[in-house]
């Protein structure tokens, strides 16, 4: 669909290649119910097999991974390895995607060497320390304190939504370093060893009774002043500039993973008795229903192209990624939904859960409730509403 | 000494008040917790209490040691229930069973069973549907062959609610002539195969029965073959609207304990209940808490009076109210926000419960079809 | 359905009777694309012959109609002239409702005395001069200015939305009295003589290409400082409390309408192909919208009837009739869209429309386009949502 | 002089923009109206200008007097006329009638037609459905009969594109064997009674055509009998994507003034643009918009290089940007309040638009099953 790709077919023969070689045919199976030392586990396997192909990391700059890919090259991995419905590498989304972007705009020398390394090696992983308990979408209005005492910062203060925490190495950790200032003036930026003292972690159960989330309570907790990234007080710059970064492509997997989720929903239909007791794909309303979400599903992926288009062509993203997200996100709880709803008792049925699966596992109310974190983390959607109709549409703020 | 819930001249309002006094206390989010862990997800401490307080012997005439109260006042009981995500085997034992033996049963069936439910002492059940929890009359999994003066059942029964802690359970089987019984059967007999079937809902229990040439005496049915199939219709008709008054029940409460939530929660040096986009979400969701109110009303007080629109008004309360339930507890955890998403909080346990509920006893497309039957008649070509 | 009205079903059968003597059997052929003299000319008409049979101002008290209906029976007398299909007497709107309601709640006995029974024997016409092109929603920030010289008030202003305009004999008219004070607090309320010097009346054209709404110039229009209501600055106080009163039953009579209309919806599906060329009834997808319909409608009849038993039991409507108000109107306009949308290429044919039409004629795509009269006039639809927001749910309202 | 807009190496954007000039200035509001309320609908003055500067032969062969571009670029010129509520022949003539021809037209059907329609001297038409506007093959309701060298025509055409002013329309008629054909007929002959099918979007006419027994040369049949039914659906392809042009166009517009009405009206001492309800809303109406956007662009795309996915997307184009455009329009019209109830503003003329697009060529129940059955393949027993 996009004319630059079309040049790529060798290359892309060669990922779907690899793909048919590593991805663990029996992945699925095997992950579903494992426990969570287990899913750790096989997610450290799936990045070596990954780096062993230089696939871990096609963003990263060659200097790092000896690989040096196009930006058009990112786009067909990533069209692959949904396509091949290969594992997330989610628990080191944070190593991968913020410390990386973070260290290449902000860090220094010495910190690369340190860390970029041992995230692709050793599978270092990281978390995120920005949210707090009174500052959900509000993230500027955050308390945690870091005060500077001779080299080091002792920072006090509660985050929470820490994914992975618990088996994070270090954390991205935004403080309030001068609480005079105007609200988003005064954070800093700190890299945190969690082996520090007075860091205690302790996991959130969420819905799906997973512990993925945590909480992180910091009592007189000692950063070393060179681990803060940029100029004190200039956190929030640096964490908005680093946050969008790499945003394009990552979207580009889970809507893949709905395209082949698609046919999972009609496999549903097929086997699903419809009201009147013949199979629901008879249902005239159902096979409407059916006809929407394929087109919905082909928008998804036409504005996803659309913007990496204008990327290839011009660079940069703007704020189509928002609108992207919003669009995604809604489809896929609508979509997981439908399908909770289609397949009846059936889907009522409870079901052990699938670490690392793509966000459609197939078990259908799972897959719904966990659609939440699209429409509710980094900015619930009504957060993304609020920033579409300013920035895009330009339409005035509300009066504080 | 505890007096009994309701007295002659309270109305529903005052009924309504008096439960949830009682449930705000005795089902806490606390306790919900504690008993939907537990392999029964029955609370019996509960169950006792509300026993002795009269709810279970509401609807049941006083010559069976009922209050002789109506399905209406059922009604109140069940959706303040669903309102505190009660786990019980209240509405198998008391509104499908004890409603089937006070729509069909004979005398000597109800003067052994109705006393016994009135005082909260005989749990027991009913499966209604057939395979894959599908209600139409095709898709009986269970046979019954009479048998001399015996009745022989073979076959499975899938998502029996509270099954397990069941004494007895009436099953609809599929006759010799396409026609149907409803038969009592204990499902605790060695020749009955029992397994749960557990579900995302913690708070609700389900079993599957497996039975092989399983026979009991012609006394155990419950009815006739000539009017078994009607008896069925009546009670998902009167299963339907327990889910449906459960659903209301829940989405009231959702509707207020996000209200409550969002006032308390700033953001942006604001409540969030204060932001406009929120709040109209909020007059949608109430909007349909309330016609689901009165959906629910109409067709508890069709049914209590074998209304000729009862089928109608059951199936119209049936996919309108649990579609709304489900409407406003989708709303409600989003504006939660991040706690919405956590295990503590109880915006999923209403998500779950109100998905359950719509797909229990027919799904909303089930019932739109069968409105559509009844009001425009039968499509001539489909 | 309603306990109390069981007891009425002989004067139910009276009422019935009359309907079925008096309602012109083929008044809607006769004014379907009629003109506005036409329309007019029935309207007076219709009036007369209620008046006759005392059916014509239920709410009225016996004073000055002779008779003394309870609440009880003015509720089976909406619903039987809604269940007759008879004409509404929309032209007389303001003088039934909001006319009376105001002299009887603040006017003075020589103000009733001069303009009741010249609405209801003569049948003036009044129309209300509330909002104004800059105040919409807003209606408290009204500019038309009224400035006291010795016996008169002279008024300066423009106002819009004013049904029937043309037609009118008087005026109910909000003026700012004191523009120092607060917005709401400066207002008051007038009745005004639309043959007064200064008065200019332009009709709007509305988007079925009909001239109900108008603008009025006021241009140094001088009123008599009798034809004052209540005290000078007291208008806003006094319009708000006479607004709320006789509004429960009105809203009988359409939700009634849409029990007959949506058998005519039946019909259209009866009639049309659908998709796959049998009758649209046929389709499982139609019969499921259908049951849909046929539930919402049940419902809102059932809010109506909680909410008149309330007030047959307890007296005063309380935030009630917004709600149903704002259910109804969008009911409304999803069943009239779907109507319009089901009957295809044969309900895109422009038809002649109908005056004094129920709000769904079987015109489908101008009953849905009129439906925008409910959504927007008298307090769009997005400031009730505000309103019962802050009202009924206590929510609190958003900073200025 | 007036130079053609389209260069050779101008991308969509920037020949939209160009479009976009010459519409804003010779399109404006004040002369839609004026053109609508003529009899003709049709602001000849304006096709004159858009033959002159190529748009009309945008799509067609050098060869025959045209740009030779793609369907992709008359999509932008169907999209901008969309936008601002050109009345025209330009979909009738340019895309239905043109577009027949070069899918199946003769040599000599071509050369003599072809130019015609890309400097605008010949206006056309073509009538593909049958009664009621409906799509289906068994629907139509013209039947033709081989009869030596000469077709009879017989039945009636119901809601032809601005037939009234055309030349020449392209009638699908019924054949003997249950087949299709594709026939050229003069409207204004005697023989056929034609009169107006007023519409309540102003901006378009429809005429029906009834014949009996009109003959006509067996030469003025386009393609045969073994592929006249292929070249049928094609062309209802073509309309459905055109009419999914014309609504993503009116979309956008709709959007945009929506947004510049809020922004200049003030409620409450405050735009009524910042309200974040509304804001709310009109970023949905945003995503309708873009996602209409790109289903349009595949469609066009798609149907241009005849491939295999083409049918799939030009239906999924028409139901989802129809769709979008009717919500897109009532949401704009509500929130323009009482002046969106005018007949000044535009508001109602965009919707009645939408809700004319959603209608023409198959609605939305239609497109959605077609596309059911093609990517799911058909239901077995229905």
């Amino acid at each position: 669909m996009i004319a630059e790709l079309e040049a790529l077919a060798g290359f892309r023969a060669d990922v779907r290649e690899w793909c048919r070689e590593h991805v663990p045919a029996d992945w699925v199976a095997r992950m579903t119910g494992a426990s969570v030392d287990e899913s750790l586990e096989f997610q450290r396997v799936w990045l070596a097999e990954l780096r062993e192909g230089g696939l871990a990391a096609p963003h990263w700059s060659s200097e790092w991974t000896g690989r040096d890919y196009s930006f058009e090259e990112e786009i067909v991995i990533a069209e692959e390895m949904a396509r091949a419905r290969a594992p997330r590498l989610d628990t080191f989304f944070v190593s991968l995607y913020h410390t990386y972007g973070l260290l290449m705009e902000a860090g220094t020398e010495a910190q690369r060497r340190r860390h970029l390394p041992a995230i692709l090696d050793h599978g270092e992983i990281w978390c995120q320390g920005f949210s707090e308990p009174n500052a959900g979408s509000d993230l500027a209005s955050l308390r945690t304190r870091a005060q500077r005492r001779g080299d080091v910062y002792v920072v006090n203060g509660q985050k929470v939504w820490s994914t992975y925490a618990m088996h994070a190495r270090f954390c991205l950790l935004l403080a309030r370093t001068d609480p005079a200032a105007r609200k988003n003036r005064g954070i800093s930026y700190f890299l945190l060893d969690m082996r520090t003292p007075g860091v205690e972690v302790r996991p959130i159960v969420d819905l799906g009774r997973r512990q993925e989330f945590c909480e992180l309570f910091l009592v007189d907790v000692e950063i070393p002043v060179e681990n803060r990234i940029g100029e004190e007080n200039e956190g929030w710059r640096i964490a908005n500039s680093t946050l969008s970064t790499e945003r394009s492509t990552l979207l580009l997997m889970p809507a893949e993973q709905l395209r082949v989720a698609y046919w999972m929903l009609v496999d549903l239909a097929r086997t699903t008795p419809g009201s009147g007791g013949r199979p629901a794909i008879e249902d005239v309303g159902v096979r409407r229903d059916l006809a929407g979400f394929h087109a919905e599903i082909a928008n998804l992926r036409l504005l996803i192209n659309r913007m990496l288009t204008q990327m290839i062509r011009a660079g940069g993203a703007g704020p189509e990624s928002s609108i992207i997200k919003l669009y995604y996100s809604e489809l896929l709880q609508r979509f997981t939904c439908y399908a909770a709803q289609l397949g009846g008792m059936k889907t009522q049925e409870l079901a052990p859960l699938l670490g690392a699966a793509p966000y459609v596992s197939g078990v259908w109310e799972f897959d719904f409730l966990n659609s939440y974190t699209w429409t509710i983390s980094a900015g619930t959607n009504e957060i993304q509403r609020n920033i579409i109709s300013e920035r895009v549409l330009g339409m005035p703020r509300e009066p504080k | 000494m505890i007096h009994r819930t309701r007295t002659v001249d309270m109305d529903s309002e005052e009924l309504r008040a008096a439960i949830r006094d009682v449930l705000d206390r005795e089902a806490t989010s606390e306790r919900i917790r504690v008993v939907m862990d537990e392999s029964k997800g029955h609370d019996a401490k509960l169950y006792a209490l509300m026993a002795e307080l009269g709810w279970t012997g509401l609807a049941i005439p006083e010559q069976y040691g009922g209050s002789g109260a109506t399905l209406i006042e059922l009604g109140v009981v069940l959706q303040e229930l669903g309102r505190s995500l009660v786990s019980s085997s209240f509405e198998a034992s008391v509104v499908l069973f004890g409603g089937a033996l006070l729509l069909a049963g004979r005398e000597d069936q109800r003067a052994s069973f109705l006393p016994r439910i009135a005082n909260g002492d005989l749990l027991a059940s009913a499966a209604l549907g057939g395979a894959s929890g599908r209600c139409e009359v095709g898709s009986l999994a269970l046979t019954v062959e009479p048998r001399g003066a015996s009745l022989s059942l073979s076959g499975k029964l899938e998502y029996v609610p509270s099954a397990d802690l069941s004494e007895l359970v009436l099953v609809a089987a599929r006759g010799p002539q396409g026609d149907t019984a409803l038969v009592l059967v204990d499902p605790r007999h060695e020749a009955i195969e029992i397994s749960p079937q557990p579900v995302f809902d913690p708070t609700r229990r389900f079993s599957r029965l497996v039975m092989h040439d399983h026979v009991v005496p012609r006394e155990s049915m419950l009815g006739d073959f000539s009017n078994g199939e009607a008896l069925r219709e009546r009670l998902i008709e009167l299963g339907a609207i327990a889910l449906a008054s459960d659903s209301m029940g829940g989405a009231g409460k959702v509707l207020e304990s996000t209200i409550a939530f969002m006032k308390g929660r700033e953001q942006f040096g604001r409540s969030i209940a204060s932001f406009q986009a929120l709040k109209h979400r909020c007059v949608d969701m109430m909007m349909r808490a309330e016609a689901s109110a009165v959906s629910v009303e109409m067709a508890l007080e069709a049914f209590s009076r074998e209304a000729e629109e009862a089928p109608v008004a059951a199936s119209e309360a049936k996919f309108y109210s649990c579609d709304s339930y489900v409407h406003v507890a989708k709303e409600g955890l989003q504006m939660h926000g991040g706690v919405g998403f956590t295990w503590e909080y109880d915006c999923h346990l209403y998500l779950k419960r109100a998905l359950l509920n719509q797909a229990l006893l027919g799904d909303s497309r089930w019932h739109r079809d069968r409105v559509a039957d009844l009001v425009l008649g039968p499509a001539t070509a489909l």
